[in-house]
This record gives C-alpha cells, structure tokens and sequence, in this order.
C-alpha cells in the first residue's frame, strides 16, 4: 500500500496530476448540478407565480 | 432522413432524449474508467526500459494522452456545430457549441497540466517550449477567447453568432498555427521530430491508455448533455416556451 | 464600386489627419515598447542582438492592435456604421477600405521606422532590410486578422482587452515567421525566402477572407 | 409598396408586438405610436433589417426585402437615434460621404444648398463637433434633401430641433409624400401632410 | 467621506464583475504577451532567464495601461463623469476610489498569476518570490500614475494609444527598479532591500499627489 | 437667490451671448429660449461651473459660486444633454449611487417608489441599457425626485419622452417651484406653473 502510494518516490508529480485531473472533472460535475437545481428552483417560482395569478 | 433530424434540433423534442441519455453515458465513463485506472496502475510494468527508460511517472500517460487527445477534438467538435448553427440557422447547434466549450477548455488545462508534471520529473522543468506545448497553450487560449467572448455579450442570439464566427475562424487559424510552432523554420521542415508511435507502445499501456481515452470521451458526452440540458431550460423559460412547464410538471415528482 | 472605396478610404485617413498626433502614436508607442525592453533586460550587446527580432515583431503586433480598437467602434459610436451597413454597396468593400486606411496609417509607419529600432539593438544592415521586408508583407496581414476580431468585439465592455484575447493567438503564425525571417538573415541571407513565401501566403489567404469575415461580423454586432 | 405579415418581435423576455400586419403604399405615411418603450424603435430597425425579428416577414415591392439585399437598401433612408455623422468632419464632408455611400450624385453645390436650407448657411465647413446639439441633427437631417430613396425610416426625428427646424422638416416630409414617397415615422408630435395619406399605428397596451 | 468612497469602489467593481470575463481578459492579456516573447526570441533556457524579468514586468505595464483607457472614459461618454463633478463630494476622494477599483482588478491578479509566468522563464523559487513583491508594490504606482494620464486623454480621439505616449515614460522607473529587484536577487537574495525601498516611496509620492493631479486633468478636460 | 452679471461667452469664433445679467429668486423658474446654437447649453454649463464663461459672474445666496465650490454643488441639480447612468447597473443601482453622490439618503424604498411614480415598474431591476432611449431617460429622470437641492438646472429634460411621461415631468417642475424651488430650464416646448413666478429669457438674435 505504502509501495502504492509512493510510486517509487514520484509520489507528488503522479498524485498531482491524477489529484488535479480528479479536482477539475468532480467540480465540473458538481458545477453542472448546482447550475441545474438553481435553474429549476427559478423556473419552479416562474411557475408557482404564474399560477397563483401574480402578475409578472 | 432530414424530417427526422429536424424534430430533434427543436429544443423541446432534444431535451427529453438528452435526459434519457445521460444516465448511460455516465456508465460508459465510470465503468471503463475504473478498468483502465486498474488496468494502470496494477497490470503494468514498475519501470520501462530500454531507450525511453521512465521510472513510474509514466504513468501520467493514462490522462495525459487523453486529455490532449480530447482537448484537440472538441475544438474540433465545438467550431463543427458553430458553423452548423451559423448555416442553418439552428438554435440547438449553437446551445450545442456552447456547452461544449467549458469541457473542452478545462481538457486542456489538465493536458498542460498532467504534462507539466510529467515534464518535472522527466525532462527536469514543468514548462519548455516545445511546441506540442506551446500549441496546446495556443489551444487553451482559444477555448478562453470563445468563452470570454460569449459571455461578454449579454444578447444571446448575438453572443451565438458572434463566438461561433470566432470558432470558425480560429478552426481556419488552428492548423497554421500548429503547423507555424511545429515547424518555426521552413527550410529544415521535413526534419520534423518523430512523432509518438502508438504501435510501438507495451500492450498493458496501450490497452490502459486507450480505455481511459474513451472514458474521457464518454465524461464529454454527459456533461456536454447536461450543460446543454441546462442551457435549454435557461433559455425556453426566459423566451417563455410553454413546453418548459409541461415537462417540467411531469419530471417534478423525480 | 471604387468610388465608394475610395471614399471611404479618404474619409478614414482625412479623419486621421485631422489629429495629427494620431497616425504619430502608433509610431511612438511602437519606439517606447521597443526602447523600454533593454531597460528592463540590461543592455549587453549579444542579448540585445538575439532579443531584437523577436521584440520588434512583439512591439509591431501590439501597436498594430491597439489602434484596431477603434477601427470601427468609433464609427459605431457615431452611428455612421449602421448608414455603412444600410449603404447601396456590398459591405465587405467598405470594411476593405478601412482595413486598408488602418494599415496605412499603422502598418506602414512601422515599416518606415523599423531601421531605428534595429539600429537600437545593434541589428545588421542586411537583417534590417529583411525586417522591412517582413513587416512589410506581414502587418497588412495583422490589420485583416485583426479587424475580424475588431468586428466582433464591437460594443462590448472591456472590447480593448478582449480583442487583444481573441487576436494575439491569432497572430502567432506571422510571429513565427516574421521574426524567424529576421533572425535567419542574421546567419544566411539567401535562406530567407521560403519565410517571405510563407508571409505572402498568408497575406493572400487573409485578403481573400477576412473582409468577408469581418463583414459578417459586423452584421452580427450591429443587431 | 412595403408590406409586413405576421411580424413578431422579442426583446429579452418581453414579446413587444406580434402577428403585425401592415402595408404602406406610396403617397403614404405611416405614423408609428406608442409610449416609452413599447417597441417603435424595435419595429423601425426590423423594417431596415439591422434587426431581426423572431418571426414573420417583411415585402418590398412584393419581394422578400432579406433576399433583395442591396437593392432594397438602395431604396432605403434610415433615420435612427444616432446622427451618423462623424464630429472630426464638416458638414459638407459628412454629407458627401453620405451621398457616396447611398450612391446618389452628391456634388458640391446640392449639399451646400441643403445646408443653407436647413439653416446652417455659415456653418458648413465647420467641425460637426464644433456644433450643437440641435446642429448636428440639422446636418444629418439634410440627407433627407438629397436623398431619392423612395422609402423614408424615421425615427424621432423632430427632438432636439427648435420650431423652425421642426416646420421646415415637416414640409420635407409633406413634400416627399406628395411626390408618391413612402414614409414610416416615429414622433411624440404631431405630422400633418399636405397631400397623400396619413395612416398610424399603435404599439402596446 | 468613507460612504462616497465605499459606494465608488463598489460601483466600480460591481461594474468590473457583471462582466466576469472582464477581470480575467486582464490576466489572459498578461500571459498570452508573456507568452508571445518566446515565441518571437527562440526558447533557449538562458535567454528566457535573463529576459523573464524584464518581459513580465513590460507585460504588467501594457496590461495594467490597457485596462486604464476606460478608467475614465466609459464614465464620460454616458455623462456620469459629470454627475461626479458636480457632486457635494471632493473630486479627489471620488478619484481614488476608482483607482483602487483598478488596482483591485487588475493590479492584483497579475501579482497572484506571476509565479506562473516565472516558471515559464526558468526563474527559480527565490526569484518568483521577488517578483511578486515588486509587483504588489509597483503595480498601485502603475495605476496611480497612469490615472492622471487617462484623465488628461479623456475624450481625446485616439485616446488610447496617446495615453500610452504619455504614460509610458512616466513607468520607466518603475520598470527599472522593479524588474532590477528581480535581476539582482538571482544573485543575492539580500540585495533587493534598496530596491523595495524605492518602489515604495514611488508608492507613497504617487499615493499623495496621484489624486490630486488626476481630478484637476479632470477638470480640465470636461470643459 | 441665483445672480448672473455681466456674463459673456464664446465659442470658437462666435461671442454667443455679453454682458447678460439676470437673476433667479426662490419659486421662480427661468426658461431660457433661443434657437438652436444659439448658446442654451452653454449659459447652463456655465451656470454649473462645468464651463468657464469668457468674463462675468455668477452668485449664488450672494456669493461667488466658484469660491463656495462644494457647498454650491450640493445646493445644485443638473440634468444634461447626457442621462448620466450606467447601462450596466439597474436603475436602482443607478439612482443609489447618485443618491450617495448628491450626498442624500436615498433608502431603497424611497428609489421604488420614485421609479413606480415616474412609469418603471417592473423595470426596476434591469440594467439601464436594455431600456428604450425614453425609458432611459425617465430613469435619470427619477433623480429629481429624490434630490433636496434647492436649484434645478434642465437642459432639454422633455426629449425623447412620451406624453404621458412629458405631463408627469411638468407636475414635477410645477411642484417644486411651488415649493420655494428655483428652475432654470431649456425646452422648445411651453412649460405650465401652478404657482410661483416664470421668466423667460431670449438668446440669440
Ligand atoms: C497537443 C497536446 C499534447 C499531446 C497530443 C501530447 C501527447 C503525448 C503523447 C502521445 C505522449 C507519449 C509519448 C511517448 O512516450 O510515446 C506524450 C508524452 C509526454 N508529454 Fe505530451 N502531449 C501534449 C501536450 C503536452 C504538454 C502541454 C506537456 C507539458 C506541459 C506535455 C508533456 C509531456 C511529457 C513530459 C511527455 C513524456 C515525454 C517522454 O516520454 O519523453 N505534453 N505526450
Ligand atoms: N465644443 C465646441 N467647440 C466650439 N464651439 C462649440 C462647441 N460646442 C458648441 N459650440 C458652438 O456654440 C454654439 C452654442 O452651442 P450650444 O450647445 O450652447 O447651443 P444650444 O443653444 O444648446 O443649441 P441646441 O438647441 O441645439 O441644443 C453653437 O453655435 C456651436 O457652434
Ligand atoms: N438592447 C436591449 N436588450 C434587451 N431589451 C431591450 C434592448 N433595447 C430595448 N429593449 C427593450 O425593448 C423594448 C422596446 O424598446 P424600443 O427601443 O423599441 O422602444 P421605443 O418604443 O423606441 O421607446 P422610446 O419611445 O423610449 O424610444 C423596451 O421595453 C426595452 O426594455
Ligand atoms: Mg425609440
Ligand atoms: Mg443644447
């Protein structure tokens, strides 16, 4: 495991960039469900207005 | 055929697949992501010999590669629908390009990346200018441009033809330059340096390398759909597309 | 047909020279951020020779770009570019005639005094004749490039640095060769002229395209 | 003839007209109404294609006016908010180019003549720059004068102008009319014609 | 007094983020001229080495100029600059806030994104450090300074690149104590004391009379 | 109490006005006319301090209004040829900061309502520069509402603006005149008071 982790001494440049590759696709994926649930909650209230008869 | 295509380069008729589709996208990304990061790390040598002795930081090649290999491709991809849009003048081509962009852009940032931490341990320095590298840097500025130039026009039907002109342009300008980086000096061009040979690659490497690649390429499917998906709602809603609400009502319960 | 290019271009250097200093500062600034380097890279006379080349042709494409900002945004400011736009003759003329008002005004200059800046970094007589030669196949090709991306950031908040965003990448191809040129000469003169066949090409192609392109471009940003 | 079917026009999320249908024969002029911001403007760029709508079309001479192209922007005059005329020129040198560009004749003593009668005489090679307000409108407005584009856009063409301006425009106007000119105009004022026929059109609620 | 400053700089910055991309163009604009060096002058380490100061610190200067041109101008074309004149408000207070808006905007990120150009030039550890601390310190004179000159060339056509003509010899020292800073801690880290010392009484100089100078060209050219 | 004595400017080559005096008490309004070029623009700049008359000298509550500097600007509202807000900020925002600026208080309550008043509700919280030329103006508009300066200086307020808004700006003018107010306005329509005294002053030949 330890063997693993190090990856015969090119621990920092190996984990750096899977660690970077990691990062930068999860936050894209979170990105892309925060937009989404922001832009269902807004669409959401459009609708809840228009049906209780709220002018726009 | 072209009836066909033309129902689902509505708006309306392409979300719903899109939402169908994601899901299966994202088992084509993890599955052989999981295989080939396996494959990697465990089935392949410690070590590679002979004249291209590499200690185990190679095996930064199994983003590496694909990350480049993607970045070139959705320019490709995005300038594609750009232009689609701009010819006929569909709405979806143009969402299309948009939600590609992001991806694309952050590909070649890891390209530069992962390759900046493979240049530290191999060649002694995060950055030289090489032009592989300088050409994917040229890349990485051109994704920017197309976003920075979207998003600093407000009016979206303007901001769309405005950056799809650009990618156009830059698809026109993308090869010169390459080939202007490659090859600075013309008269000693045909003593270009040999390029990687895949055929030449340890089987377990390649077989690793290449299932990451589609990974990665599958990863660009769905969030491209996604983002897509996102930017049709933001758009119908504003425009005040009846059909948001009705779709929306029957996926509320989800 | 030419009447309207001419006139077009006559208005636009009339314009010019009604500012005298205008068609001066493009020069000035080129001098400035020629001169400024060995201040700031110290002065031995080897760096100075390898860097000359490669600085002239930096300080050349920004000057040229700086005064693309306003190679329509003035006119459209104005409104004189939507009466263009609504003119009996095809656009992409009209744009020509700008283009070509704008290298005349920058372009040109540059070429006239590149001399002086090759002499500042201890340049030779020959690599001074081919940086001429360079910059003066080279910066039509930079004005047509530019003004696509003028066009498209027409009106837009922070155009001047997003223009430099969507250009600068644009521009390396002529770098390369531009100063690839300079710096050839400095060891084989008679290998110079595979890069002035490349320049050529490249101003052919771009003279050809970008007027169409930037014509197009205007019609988007003018919605 | 210019003939509109069907037109609808959107601005960010508010439809400002829809289903529009007019025509506008020559000897006539169409008085486009409405308040602040209820789309004349809108509609006026549409008409000239500097904008385009969402749906519906719009017929010069029963021809699309998009497939006509240069021809129908031969035939055209658009007046918009902006002057079009550059502040580092004279008056004279403004309108030649104007003149070029609308490929009319242009020479030197029309355009002093249509200076002189819109009351510049003395200003004319003078920096618009140098002008005022209401000046500069003057001088844009005299390429009404020599203009033969059969069709007229005018938008607000009457504001910033003193009441002598605002008569001798209205006879322009009137005259144009009379001579089987088509104009299409946005004002907060009244026009009155002293030949031809004065239909208008409301935009909004 | 605090309130109009705070609602400036709000305004300001407000203004910079409706537009995201405007914060970051600035950046992209420094690296894509750090980048283009290369490109121009060849890639052999110790050229890069010597020239990487030097190139970064011209870099910051066009970057932080261009952003300037519409530091006032947009403020005028929509009257709004007025409106500040004739405020109940010193007009220096007024000034400063927009300067710091500036600073903030593009000052700062090019200090935060400096190592990044360091290791494109081969600059070892020490040397990035340096550089970052010149540049946080010279980078407030840059917009201060060149705040007087974007207030003398308001309205001015050709504004920009006259702005440049004026401001740029203005920057010279600047430029040499900044990336002198840099050249000499490759050889002794504890030499650069002087350095720093200077950039910061430029700092303080400019921080008194900056202001001031700049709403009196205010003054002057809204008449 | 505003004087003006012995005012005289020029522009370029032309004297636009000599030795003109008048002067402008509480409750009054001036109406300077003139045709166009004739030097509106300039007299009121002048009054400003945003232009440097050629010899002369304006007072204010009896002194010189360039040695009382800021407390003269804080006494002082004026609206120009150019509307002075931000198309990037709402109108809100917009009205916020000059709220800040002519140093009142501005609560945001008080902003709606002089928006709903002057005919923008619901356009309150887009940025200005995806309103019509009228809707624009009607936003800079709203800041006369909100000022407490004594001295109103118009130039040209009723451009570009419909009836209805044109009606509503008069009641404004008419109402703060009755409140002690003074106004020195250009317009080359006729304004209507419900209280206090009208002058009018005549430029030009
Ligand atoms: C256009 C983009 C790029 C492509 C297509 C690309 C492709 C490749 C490929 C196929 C290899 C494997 C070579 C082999 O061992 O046979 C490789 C290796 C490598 N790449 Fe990249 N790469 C790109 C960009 C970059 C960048 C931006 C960097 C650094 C910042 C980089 C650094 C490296 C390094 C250090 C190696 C190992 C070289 C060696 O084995 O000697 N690459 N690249
Ligand atoms: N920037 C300038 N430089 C030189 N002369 C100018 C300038 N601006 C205006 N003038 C001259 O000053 C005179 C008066 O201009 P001003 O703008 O004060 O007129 P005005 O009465 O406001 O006219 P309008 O009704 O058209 O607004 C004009 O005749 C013009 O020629
Ligand atoms: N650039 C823009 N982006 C988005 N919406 C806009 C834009 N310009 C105008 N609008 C909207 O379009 C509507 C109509 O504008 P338009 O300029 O056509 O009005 P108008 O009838 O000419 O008004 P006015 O009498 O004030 O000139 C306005 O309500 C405005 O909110
Ligand atoms: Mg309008
Ligand atoms: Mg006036």
């Amino acid at each position: 495991m330890i063997a693993f982790l190090s990856q015969g001494g090119y621990a920092f440049f190996v984990w750096g960039a899977y660690g970077m590759t990691l990062i930068l696709l999860v936050a894209e994926i979170l990105f892309l469900r925060y937009k989404r649930r922001t832009i269902l909650a807004r669409i959401g209230r459009l609708i809840r207005m228009r049906h209780s008869g709220v002018k726009q | 055929m072209a009836l066909n295509w033309f129902r689902f380069a509505a708006p309306s008729a392409f979300y719903p697949l899109a939402g169908r589709a994601i899901p299966i996208f994202w088992w084509l990304t993890v599955i052989p992501l999981v295989i080939g990061l396996v494959w990697g790390f465990f089935m392949t040598p410690d070590q590679l010999g002979g004249t291209n002795a590499q200690k185990e930081y190679y095996r930064i090649i199994f983003i590496h590669v694909p990350t480049a290999w993607m970045s070139m491709w959705l320019y490709v991809v995005m300038a594609g629908w750009a232009a689609v849009g701009l010819v006929f003048k569909t709405r979806l081509s143009f969402m299309m390009a948009n939600a590609i962009a992001p991806t694309g852009a952050v590909f070649t940032f890891l390209a530069l990346w992962t390759g900046a931490f493979w240049g530290r341990p191999s060649w002694g320095t995060y950055w030289d200018w090489d032009p592989r590298l300088t050409a994917e840097l040229i890349l990485f500025f051109l994704y920017i441009g197309y976003i920075a130039l979207h998003s600093a026009i407000d009016d979206t039907r303007r901001a769309d033809r405005a950056a799809a002109l650009l990618a156009i342009v830059g698809l026109v300008m993308v090869p010169v330059i390459f080939w202007s980086v490659n090859c600075p000096d013309p008269n000693q061009c045909a003593a270009l340096h040999q390029r990687s040979d895949l055929t030449r690659m340890e089987g377990n490497i390649l077989f690793s390398m290449l299932t990451i690649t589609f990974a990665f390429w599958m990863y660009s499917f769905a969030t491209t759909l996604m983002r897509l998906r996102s930017l049709i709602l933001e758009r119908e809603s504003a425009a005040g597309a009846s059909w948001v609400e009705t779709t929306l009502g029957k996926e509320g319960a989800s | 047909m030419f009447r309207v290019f001419w006139c077009i271009l006559h208005r636009d250097l009339t314009l010019a020279l009604r500012r005298r200093t205008d068609v001066l500062t493009t020069l000035f600034f080129f001098i400035i951020v020629v001169s400024l380097f060995p201040l700031g890279v110290g002065t031995e006379k080897e760096t100075l020779q390898t860097l000359g080349p490669g600085v002239v042709w930096v300080a050349a494409l920004l000057a040229s770009m700086l005064a693309l900002e306003r190679l329509f945004a003035a006119d459209y400011e104005d409104g004189t570019l939507e009466q263009m736009l609504l003119a009996a003759q095809p656009l992409s003329l009209v744009v020509l005639a700008k283009i070509t008002a704008h290298w005349l005004l920058t372009g040109l200059p540059l070429v006239l005094i590149a001399p002086l800046a090759g002499m500042q970094y201890h340049l030779t007589g020959e690599s001074i004749l081919v940086m001429m030669g360079a910059l003066l196949v080279g910066t039509p090709v930079l004005s047509l490039i530019g003004a696509i991306g003028a066009a498209l950031t027409l009106g837009v908040r922070g155009g001047g640095i997003l223009l430099s965003l969507l250009i600068l990448p644009l521009y390396v191809p002529v770098l390369v060769y531009g100063s690839g040129a300079v710096e050839i000469s400095r060891i084989d003169f008679s290998a110079t002229g595979p890069y002035f066949a490349l320049l050529a090409s490249f101003l052919l192609v771009a003279l050809t395209f970008a007027p169409l392109a930037s014509s197009a471009a205007l019609k988007i940003s003018l919605e | 003839m210019l003939e509109v079917s069907q037109l609808e026009c959107r601005r960010g999320d508010r439809t400002l007209f829809s289903a529009l249908d007019f025509s506008v024969a020559p000897g006539n002029l169409l008085h486009v109404r409405g308040a602040n911001g209820s789309g004349k403007t809108t509609l006026l760029r549409s008409l000239c294609g500097l904008f385009t709508p969402d749906s519906g079309e719009i017929r010069w001479q029963g021809e699309s006016a998009r497939r006509l192209g240069e021809e129908y922007r031969r035939d055209l005059l658009y007046f918009g908010h902006h002057n079009g005329i550059k502040g580092d020129l004279t008056g004279v040198e403004n309108l030649r180019i104007a003149a070029t560009l609308d490929a009319n004749r242009g020479d030197d003593g029309v355009i002093w003549d249509a200076l002189a009668r819109i009351g510049l005489a003395g200003f004319e090679d003078l920096p618009t720059r140098m002008l005022s307000q209401g000046q500069k409108k003057r001088v844009a407005l005299a390429r009404l004068m020599l203009s033969r584009a059969p069709l007229w856009i005018l938008d607000e063409p009457f504001t910033a102008l003193d009441l002598g301006a605002v008569d001798l425009l209205q006879t322009l106007i009137a005259e144009h009319v009379a001579a089987d000119g088509l104009v299409v105009l946005t004002t907060h004022q009244e026009v009155e014609l002293t030949a031809g026929g004065l239909a208008s059109l409301h935009l909004g609620s």
